[in-house]
């Protein structure tokens, strides 16, 4: 059993029209910009992959990874708790024009519902957004006394990831708190893709500090020395490159 | 059931390992496979050389071995079935809740389960022979809906004669409509439909013979095939 | 309001810094929190000597410590505002849903947070200013219901000299009856049985001024004390 | 900060009658041998703690660790999914004599629950158990066709845990498949009490390497070359020492 694959753009040439992509990192933090940008590439190329729904905890910070995946026009729907950033530009324009749907959900909620969803609960209570407009329409119900609010599990048809180290097997590790909704969106989704500063064969990573376990993982793809979102936005980047902001 | 049957049925059935054997042909490679405690651990000695199948095990562990030399054991390296293993390279530790979000969460390619009962609708009894002594469930309930295939191993016939493949279960069920084949000592039947539709039987026994044996009707749609496995 | 209150308000009222610095000295020896993005991050700076409090932050890290020096940022070692921040020694990294678990399961011993308003029966609204413009919330829905105690750091008043702290809020809810101490430009407010008691005051202000600076009834209900902060 | 505690009657000394106790381990591996056997010593002298409930994976093995508190007679209930192991006398005797309550839960859902005591889930559903006698009497939802059956979170007033090497915060790693249910009831008690081999400083455990980290821990205490359950039945042990089987 192997699951590498030779390059982003064969990790990700199977994701179609409409499909819901889980996109790990929390800001740039743990993001898979290359995963994300062979996305574009085949787009800009073949016209697909069109109408995403992506899950994310945010919406993108300047022009390059998911900014850009929103910014060159595919994505439908975006799912995620915390639409703002320091340039947050162009999913606030393609959403005050109507041109991209936006399901806002609590932090911790849209964690448990990936969870959840890779964990087989369909559903679970929460105390969380009790009593607000985000629980509008939603199931409630009493337990001690105390008011919760019924969510649903979340799951994707891909899921891409940034890990640190990986196994040829799929077990991985993170680099500090990229993490972050990493290891929970490997479990939500059919198919797992993950890019990895470094593939090494079984047992290169120690057992106990496997964060997660590979059969929640489909296909690793080496990819060294990986892009942070902070420091290509700080340089003014881009993507695809040459196009204007 | 007659005895001149029973007494017959000693003679021609498969061996526990010549069931597991069975069962391990119809593992893929790079499968993630639960094996229940005991005779289905067995599985796991069958897999057809070039196929790497990966075994989980509820207590926490992807990935383990063989048991370990006799004074070798470590006492927290333990399968479910509480017995000493080691782990293969690639080998992965995680806590009881996520090591059932694997379970739960469809992740497993397949689980292979005894049975005391099936029934053609693909409920399954393996867990309670009911009112008496101490009831005990572990992960069984929690497999039977997780696992994208959920097999069983078994006997054809309990020790007493009776068929342990039925119309409807008689002992407390472990889960509703879950199984999708069985392999015994006699045949592999797959449950199609809430039917038993015969795949494989052995050619000492007549599909006669075979009915006679089984609770429920065994129906033909296909080929039947022998079923040819190794001494072992 | 009127134009003169406003002007004497800000003549005399606590900096952001002093409002983190007195919400700083209630936070106990040991104590787990989490501190909102933005003005409450400043509450860490304030740690009375000899209390070593272990912050929290949504996105998996606890035990972080300061900024690193400009230049010296790791991009994935930040916090939940994705400033880059340093590790103290004992810190752990977890993911999302371990991190939630933190909050929604009542291991977090404050929470503190900024406000657009609260009112008097602890509701606080503080994550939308209602139907324009992009809605974002992060995890403030899953503070106000999780940690042990929920504070609210903020103005007294609004920038236009409206009251913050009202009978009931007008904009969006983050949480219902969550908040249990205010740290406003002005007085310590706790909050009992769905009313505002004042425990704490600047002596610059009257009660009647501070009275009429607030959106809902001051309840006495035992000491009224000087708010006392040095100067920052 | 610093949580150590001196010694494992310290450890246990606050834990009073009818108290609901989380007690790790899977069989004897990560089972915390020796917070027990304080917990009994205590009881032994003093006549307390009494009718506790447990919250295991098992009933005990032997006469020593878990099986030594039924047998001594300080459990008034088991909630746990497995009943039976090499030696399961002590359980069967006082269940069948009626001197024990059992409930009785699927292992997944007991793991589950555990984890929703923790993570503040009230209630949550799962296939596990529907059209089964552990069904009964609780709520059935369908989603998307399928039925799924409403399961309770668990939460315990004590924890006793049995982790590898703990920093003085209270942050933990366990040996091997010894973790099972021990990161879980850190989570779920109100007063986590944790057994481990070594206790180092903090910054003695790498970040990346935490298993539980210290704000789900009370308290922890120093028990080098801890026993092993499977060692102690295998060469005949009974505790407390001196009474007979």
């Amino acid at each position: 059993m192997d699951k590498t694959i030779a390059s982003p753009a064969e990790a990700v040439a199977g994701i179609a029209d409409r499909a819901v992509v889980m996109i790990g990192g929390f800001g740039g933090s743990g993001a898979p910009i290359e995963l994300i940008h062979a996305l574009i590439d085949r787009y800009v190329k073949t016209g697909s992959p069109k109408n995403l729904t992506v899950v994310n905890n945010n919406a993108g910070n300047g022009h390059v990874g998911l900014a850009a995946l929103i910014e060159v026009g595919m994505v439908r729907k975006l799912i995620c708790s915390f639409p703002r950033s320091a340039d947050p530009r162009v999913f606030t324009e393609k959403y005050l024009a109507g041109e991209i749907e936006l399901e806002l959900v609590p932090q911790g909620t849209l964690a448990e519902r990936i969870r959840a969803g890779g964990a087989g609960i369909p559903a679970f209570y929460t105390p969380t957004s009790y009593g607000t407009e985000l629980a509008e329409g939603k199931p409630v119900a009493e337990f001690e006394g105390r008011p919760y609010v019924r969510e649903r599990w979340l799951k994707a048809d891909f899921a891409l990831v940034k890990a640190h180290v990986a196994d040829t097997h799929g077990n991985l590790t993170y680099n500090k708190a990229a993490r972050n909704f990493n290891p929970l969106m490997c479990m939500a989704a059919r198919t797992t893709i993950v890019q990895a500063s470094r593939i090494v064969p079984p047992g290169g990573i120690d057992p106990e500090h496997v964060v997660t376990p590979g059969i929640f993982v489909s296909q690793v793809v080496e990819v060294p020395d990986p892009a942070q979102e902070e420091e290509l936005n700080r340089a003014g980047a881009v993507y695809p490159e040459g196009t204007s902001p | 059931m007659n005895a001149i049957k029973s007494a017959n049925y000693e003679d021609i059935k498969l061996s526990n390992a010549q069931i597991a054997w069975r069962a391990a042909q119809d593992i893929a490679d790079g499968a993630y496979v639960n094996l229940g405690i005991g005779f289905p651990e067995m599985v796991a000695r069958y897999q057809p050389p070039g196929r790497e199948a990966i075994f989980h095990t509820e207590n926490g562990i992807l990935d383990f071995g063989e048991a370990p030399p006799a004074g070798e054991e470590d006492w927290d390296l333990i399968n479910a079935g509480k017995k000493a293993v080691t782990l293969n390279p690639g080998a992965a530790f995680f806590h009881h809740a996520d090591s059932f979000a694997m379970v739960r969460g469809g992740h497993l390619d397949v689980a292979i389960l005894g049975a005391y009962q099936v029934a053609q609708n693909g409920d399954l009894a393996n867990w309670s022979v009911g009112a008496k002594g101490v009831p005990a469930v572990g992960g069984a309930m929690d497999l039977v809906h997780g696992a994208k295939r959920v097999a069983v191993l078994t006997e054809h016939i309990t020790r007493k004669g009776e068929p342990k493949l039925l119309e409807r279960c008689t002992l407390p069920l472990t889960g509703v409509g879950c199984v999708t084949r069985i392999y015994t000592s006699l045949a592999v039947i797959d449950i199609e439909n809430a039917r038993f539709v015969l795949r494989e039987k052995l050619p000492a026994i007549s599909l006669e013979g075979l009915q006679s044996l089984t609770g429920a009707e065994l129906v033909i749609d296909g080929l039947v095939t022998d079923l040819n496995v190794p001494e072992l």
